[in-house]
């Protein structure tokens, strides 16, 4: 091991965090591109299938609320891009391997939202999974990363505790209200389960991320963590649990559930979801049509610096 | 009803609408902006404008008092007692369509907004209080924009100045006045809008001419906004907003 | 008189149609080319603030019923085109005219469609004025001309039924529907007068083409004719008239009624209807986009000829 | 009901939904053509998918037989209740993209309605005799239009193949059986489509290599239509199309 390999190691045993100026093994730097970008990439494509229901929202109040969170889906992406830049990528270079799918997003976002349920199931659901997963992450060993989950685990909370609130307002409200919040919750349920992941046996990055402490918790046991947390929140929203087969494990002190339709997970990531060609396409014609107006502004700014210069001259 | 509080509802219904219905075209580029910043910048500028639709349907559901909230305002009325002007609701078009009218609403709004502070009306001068603060970093990135595209490329220049003239001829009716707003400015609860045409156009035409854009002729003009006289644009928007409320009736969400 | 002229005025005195190949005066061509060119064209543009409402029709007949109506409309604008290139001039320098606002198209296309109940009243009054003008252009003295117009009037005879039909119901329909009826009635009735053209006193082609025979009646004779049978068909609806001065005249045998806002015609005219613009776009970016397709039909057609010539050698 | 009839309902307005989307999808063109025959051709394609989509559920409403007529099958059923195939909802995009799919429906129907001509159900079986004679005509029209864009310019010929890759996964559900339709297809009522895969492929593909388009590999397949699990396009179409509907409960038009 050289000198800076151990020390390298030194501070992932010590739980400091390296920084972007540290030294680091390639395979860490890569792994951590890989997975801030397609964290960062997931924010933004998961702008899609809610900003869908945007113009339909039911009340001014959801609209607003809705409206926020998109937002803050921007911002998050916009800051994980940032972290992701401290590891020697450009945006423009993470864009490009997101819209030739290259890099990857979560598959989650391949389902359509088919009723403004939908918006409501994914604030509960997705993003409750994801703080799951992110609250982990905030022990993450590379310090911007750690400091960005942080962040983000804050506005994912009030998020998901939006998300429960519209689906409460849904089940609590007419027979039609709660048949689509019931339609949401059975769609949304198990592709949320499938958000962290195949089983720890069968996850190719897993072992080495938990080495370097990028990833501190495994598959199974975060998804454990969403299924037992889940159970009750149905429970109170009085709709009929997804999993038939739900049930406490006294031993365990978990809950037993069904097995996962694997298959699916992976025939919707190879390609067969709804809306895998459609969010890409979307960011390519919205990147594509936005092209003149970044034009624009480095013309102006050239402009603007020309004339400063001869001013100054 | 007095004819002032029936008056005072009108004029907040209208004010409302105008707010929804820009909110609602602005919503329409989330996620369908030029690069990400630009898609949380447009949600900001959404969220004040559906925020303050809100309080003026709020306002003038007190006003109603006849148990309609501010939802039944904004999804239970349909194109023709929609009451807001017309620039609002033209479509969001182009990048550079939708900024110059962002402009023209923006600086709209920067002259009337300090006079309906005065207003004897303190909700109405609550409400805009708040407005003027969002307006300026409003009015700031539009006029940024606008120069930037006028004074850029080719095509951005030439995108800014069609939008221009498409525009311009929906901006004569935001100064127009009818006897409801007579009866409020004389009240000292309106503004007189008819008095601030020439302010915004000395605010725009300075912006405008620094983009390098000729400031068009006023050689036509469509009204009709304030008596629910609206373009055809407006019925699809409704339509889109108003479904799924509309679909569920007397639904809470 | 060259003996050319005299014929041309024999066969006007005898009632004989003008054809193609015969001669005819330089004005008698130019007139006829605007008169019949800005009636394709309104059929043509009149397409769109009916087809506004194709997608939105509250029940499969009335939709099946103006997809047809619109339908009928294009082969109007077809026919007519046809008629007017036997005057030498082809359709695509009549669009370009068109296009370029060089040539005009009925100003009632300018107002918006803004109700369900619109598409009624545009069958019921906007083709209800436009078959009392074409019925007396039956007679008009250009053969292709006069032909055309007995072809269409059959068709606008139907189409206004239709929509005379679509209004009964909503008349006799809810409140709601019988408020958008009487909204529909109240903002197409003084457009359509104003179809017939400004006053006699004030026309300017009047009085040239009534002496050709290109018109056979005058704009208030025609217009008188409209008013007269409106009022019949407004009471059978149970609406009230928009004209409060509406007022039978035992003594001309007509109904009287109130001066026409020709202000409010000519601003229309000028620039100032709701839909100028919206009209002259939409038809300028659907030929537009357009452009590819006639190009890929032009190259086919291309290497199909040159395969055959090659096998033909 | 029977089993049959319920089957047999729910087929007539599977059927149905496929008539009333794509007709309503083709409507979508007119007055955007790119020239008026094509306009007029639009029109002749709609109003035939329309008439089929009525003929459908008024069979439907007769075998429910709880008072719902046609146009509570067309206005008052939700995207989530909508059974018709994805590929009929899908957005009309650009001319090349709606003349592709209007190709591998009109094969479909050209493979399927001769199937459903020899159905037991009369009604089935008339409405088929009816749609055979429109659907040579569709077929005439989408084929020539494919074989000139396919074989025009360099562009048109881009725009034909993207077509062809961007759709190719919405055919295979076409070919899908569940117990509904097995029970119809085994009591000779209903079509076994999954038959039909390899005379539809045939066809297909001759016109493409005429054309000189790739027939694309069969590398990835979106289902669900007849579950009423759609992509996000069909809720768009619906709001617009139900929203008149929808907003005046209960009414004769």
């Amino acid at each position: 091991m050289t000198p800076q390999e151990e020390q390298f190691w030194a501070k992932i045993e010590a739980e400091e965090k390296i920084e972007p100026k540290d030294w680091m093994p390639d395979d860490y730097r890569k792994n951590l591109i890989r997975q801030i970008s397609q964290h960062a990439h997931s924010e933004v494509i998961g702008m899609q299938p809610e900003g869908n229901w945007i113009t339909r929202a039911p009340s001014l109040r959801r609209k607003a609320v809705l409206l926020s969170k998109v937002q803050d889906e921007a911002g998050h992406g916009l800051y994980l891009y940032s972290a992701c830049e401290t590891l020697g990528i450009s945006r423009s270079e993470m864009i490009e391997q997101l819209q030739t799918g290259k890099a990857k997003y979560s598959s989650i976002f391949n389902y359509p939202t088919l009723t403004w349920a939908d918006v409501g199931a994914i604030g509960w659901l997705v993003d409750g999974a994801a703080i799951v997963n992110q609250v982990s992450l905030q022990r993450t060993s590379y310090g911007p990363y750690s400091r960005g989950m942080i962040r983000i685990c804050k506005e994912e909370s009030f998020h998901q505790r939006q998300g429960y609130e519209a689906i409460l307002a849904l089940a609590k409200g007419s027979p039609d209200q709660k048949a689509m919040a019931q339609d949401a919750l059975d769609r949304f349920y198990w592709p949320a389960l499938m958000m962290f992941g195949p089983h720890d046996s069968e996850s190719a990055h897993s072992q080495k991320s938990m080495q370097w402490k990028i990833k501190r918790e495994t598959n199974d046991d975060l998804r454990q963590k969403f299924v037992d947390q889940t159970v009750k929140q149905i429970e109170v929203l009085g709709l009929e649990h997804p999993d038939k087969a739900i049930k406490w494990n006294e031993e365990r002190g978990h809950y037993d559930s069904s097995d996962l339709n694997w298959d699916e997970f992976w025939s919707v990531i190879n390609g067969n979801g709804h809306c895998n060609r459609q969010r890409i396409e979307h960011h390519v014609a919205a990147h594509d049509e936005g092209e003149w107006v970044r034009d624009a502004i480095s013309a102006y700014n050239e402009k603007k610096r020309a004339k400063k210069a001869q001013n100054a001259a | 009803m007095s004819d002032i509080k029936a008056a005072t509802l009108e004029y907040a219904t209208r004010l409302g609408d105008d707010s929804v219905v820009l909110g609602h075209r602005i919503s329409e580029w989330v996620s369908y902006g030029p690069f990400l910043e630009e898609d949380i910048a447009y949600g900001n500028v959404s969220l004040d404008y559906i925020g303050r639709a809100r309080m003026f349907y709020t306002y003038a559901a007190e006003l109603a008092a006849d148990g309609r909230d501010e939802d039944d305002f904004a999804f239970m009325r349909n194109d023709r007692e929609y009451r807001n002007l017309l620039l609002m609701e033209m479509p969001k078009g182009d990048f550079a369509y939708s900024q110059v009218r962002q402009l023209f609403a923006d600086v709209y709004y920067t002259v009337l907004l300090p006079e309906l502070l005065q207003s004897k009306d303190e909700t109405l001068s609550a409400i805009a209080a708040k407005a003027i603060k969002e307006t300026k970093y409003h009015l700031r990135r539009s006029r940024d924009w606008v120069l930037r595209l006028g004074d850029g490329t080719e095509e951005s220049h030439k995108r800014t100045q069609k939008a221009v003239d498409q525009l311009w001829g929906y901006t004569h009716e935001m100064f127009d006045m009818d006897e409801t707003e007579q009866l409020l400015a004389d009240e000292g609860i309106g503004v007189d809008v008819s008095k601030l045409r020439d302010a915004w156009l000395k605010m725009v035409t300075d912006i405008l001419t620094e983009a390098t854009i000729t400031v068009p002729e006023d050689s036509w003009a469509v009204r009709g906004g304030r008596t629910g006289y609206h373009t055809e644009n407006l019925g699809h928007m409704l339509t889109e907003m108003q479904i799924v409320h509309r679909s569920n009736p007397g639904c809470k969400w």
